[in-house]
């Protein structure tokens, strides 16, 4: 049940070009940065990407935009980044923003085998486009198909060699419920444990959902906001 | 007068109720932490998966891997908790947050909401926005009554692409506190100093002007 | 932000004849042993309780069933009580039985504010009888309701005053679904503990679900099955 | 000469390949788990909430807290992960589960289950096994070729009620295993000494017998 894999390259190497991948963050809190760079240096191309946001100009997903290694990206929300909207506006990169609630439920939706569910995020907007709207208890719901992504990539705070993942504070956000959804799951961690270190009691993603894992490094941790209180 | 972003927000704080779990936008909603009345307590809500946001760190105690919904670096306080994403949506989807506060670009007098996007402009995404207003029990709108162009915000119909349809159940702007009804806006209370003749000019939706008006008190 | 109280009696008493209650529990594991006790004791009639298992004759759920207190039992497995067996066969009782994981995720589905969501359990079965099939991706799955309960009572480990609360082992099962699925939400714990005294990253349910929560006393926590291997 | 229900198990056993994750159902399927080959890491999972069950715990080490779906008391091994009922039943339906073992009453020569519940006697419910078999990628029956009554429990159709439909790939029998088919049930191997002409005579659904069937080995 060993699942480790050396390093990002490894992990990574039979992603090829025109893959959907799933990748975990929001903004830069919480994001894969070892596959990334990765994925940078295979040169893959005419990806599709998953993720609630599409980094900064030079980190994160955007340093996948800046090789334009990207056909299509899926997200909520793509502010921050002036070589995104330069590809947008110039029909290079396609885009289709979703609401996040309905982004973060079409993981969960792959990860639990539900093929589609109800929510009534966007009933009445132009999200709803082309969907089938229904009525449940006098509330209007819009129903939403689960994700189908060739590789989920996330980033967890620990792991142990079975998949097992444990994820620090905010930077949880999407990567439980990209771990879920993909047909292979890769996890970079920061700190990498035998199986038996973890408290089985306190896991956020079961291993059963992980196929490959390593232990990353070098994590730059990027802040997108500093926001402080002076000191007293 | 018409009041200052901080001032809305201080007249928003006034709503909260001892026990809510709050959700506050980016922008003018966030501000509303800053005014929370004494001797209430609320848990704030941030969709990115925390309950109990704290104020910013002091410098030099900043986390990478705790931001809020805005992005921006926070704190936890006693009794906080992280969650992932799905379940985030997922308590406001049920209604467990008791009030959702958020900015806008329009709102109609049927209580629809435009905040995202602008034909023509860039479009940057609707983030957790459409989420919250489909779901969320009750909604306050902070805003300016106008744009930038002078023009009402407060509308018969929207005229950019909708975030939400009849989800708003109040406004408050620099110049009104206005309740979302079957009629229409109803004026529930004027800034100081401003004259029911202002907001009349100002609202281009249908405003219902019943009675007595009375001042925001702060 | 306090919503500790006293005990198992403050805590149920606005649970009226008539009521539908969730309880967690898997068989006698993790069961809310306090509020059971003092739901006998405030002589509750016509209760309907959905919960995984009916407990046995003398412990869990059996001991409402003794005291005839229940209308209907909404379960997916009902072996081991035979006092439910005479109730049952005498028309006394109504029962309707779902599969456990239909039963698990309508919990879900109310705490996650989904109306309805598809399974494939019990396609083709008699659980299928009035409800919607519908075929996605080649395969059927039936429509199933998101449950509406006016209460959920729940056991945890450990539990803070905001209402958080971190379960033990296999212990948690039904209860964090439980926990968020109820109206009213009343949770009894082992041990509570002041707010800011649980690690924020362990939690399984956030105190944003529970409504009520109280340290119970005396448990018992019955073994159903012993199963054991000799030492060598 | 028939297997005994530890054989059965020893034969199912065969079947699991390194890095499994595999539900074992209660009764003869409990008992792969100890014959689990050499060589061969297997994850256990219980739907109850628990991936990696370990054997029973020692006398005087049993935790209430801690327990199989089968309401026994287990033990956890290292790598144990627990989590609560909807995920376990989500990990299910997802097809993350490489492997489901569980017993029946009947199996019909298309795939047909029945396991659950017999007219005119108590019924105890479902559990977990409408979820199972409707789900798993990959499920083996574990029986006894025959009833108490020596009626064959290999049908064309079943006649008690169902639980769930072409759903099972393989049977494993105390005098065959079979592999269900769009020919009804191939047979793939005997128990070592037990006839053709008594597999086939105990077989009441379609039976293909095609070229040397071998004997099973341990």
């Amino acid at each position: 049940m060993n699942k480790v894999v050396q390093n990002a390259d490894e992990a990574i190497k039979d992603i090829q070009d025109g893959a959907v991948l799933m990748l975990g963050g929001f903004g830069l809190c919480g994001i894969p940065e070892n596959c990334i760079t990765a994925l940078v240096k295979k040169e893959v191309k005419n990806l599709t990407c998953i993720s609630n946001n599409a980094g900064v100009d030079d980190f994160g997903i955007g340093l996948l935009l800046q090789k334009r290694q990207l056909k299509k990206m899926i997200a909520s929300y793509v502010g921050e980044n002036s070589e995104f909207e330069r590809q947008l506006l110039s029909g290079e990169l396609e885009v289709e923003l979703i609401p996040q609630g309905t982004l973060a439920t079409r993981c969960l939706a792959a990860g639990y085998g539900f093929p589609v569910f109800y929510t009534p995020a966007g009933v009445g907007t132009e999200v709803a486009q082309g969907k089938e709207v229904r009525n449940f208890n006098g509330k209007d719901y819009l129903m939403e198909y689960a994700f189908d992504a060739d590789f989920s990539i996330v980033k967890a705070w620990m792991g142990d060699t079975h998949g097992n993942l444990i994820f620090k504070e905010t930077a949880r956000n999407f990567n439980p419920l990209v771990a879920m959804a993909g047909r292979i799951t890769i996890a970079e961690v920061e700190k990498l444990f035998p199986a038996g270190q973890l408290d089985p009691n306190i896991i956020h993603t079961p291993g059963i959902y992980v196929h490959r894992i390593f232990q990353g490094s070098n994590y730059e941790k990027r802040i997108e906001q500093r926001t402080v209180r002076k000191r007293k | 007068m018409a009041l200052t972003k901080e001032q809305i927000a201080q007249r928003i704080a006034k709503e909260l109720r001892d026990g809510y779990y709050v959700n506050l936008g980016i922008g003018i909603p966030t501000l509303v932490a800053n005014y929370i009345p004494p001797g209430i307590e609320v848990v704030l809500q941030s969709e990115n998966g925390l309950l109990g946001m704290g104020p910013f760190p002091f410098e030099g105690d900043e986390d990478p891997d705790l931001i809020n919904a805005g992005k921006q670096t926070v704190t936890t306080v006693p009794g906080s908790v992280f969650f992932d994403s799905a379940m985030s949506f997922g308590m406001i989807r049920a209604g467990k947050v008791d009030l959702t506060v958020l900015g806008a670009m329009e709102v109609s007098e049927e209580g629809d909401i435009a905040s995202w996007k602008i034909p023509g402009k860039l479009v940057k995404g609707m983030g957790g926005a459409m989420d919250l207003v489909a779901s969320a029990r009750n909604i306050i709108v902070a805003m300016m009554h106008t744009n930038t162009k002078g023009e009402s915000k407060l509308l018969q119909k929207c005229s950019l692409p909708l975030t939400g349809v009849r989800c708003i159940k109040k406004i408050v702007t620099d110049i009104a506190v206005l309740e979302v009804t079957n009629g229409g806006f109803k004026l529930l209370e004027r800034a100081p100093g401003v004259s029911i003749k202002e907001i009349i000019s100002k609202t281009t939706g249908r405003l219902r002007v019943e009675g007595e008006i009375p001042e925001m008190k702060f």
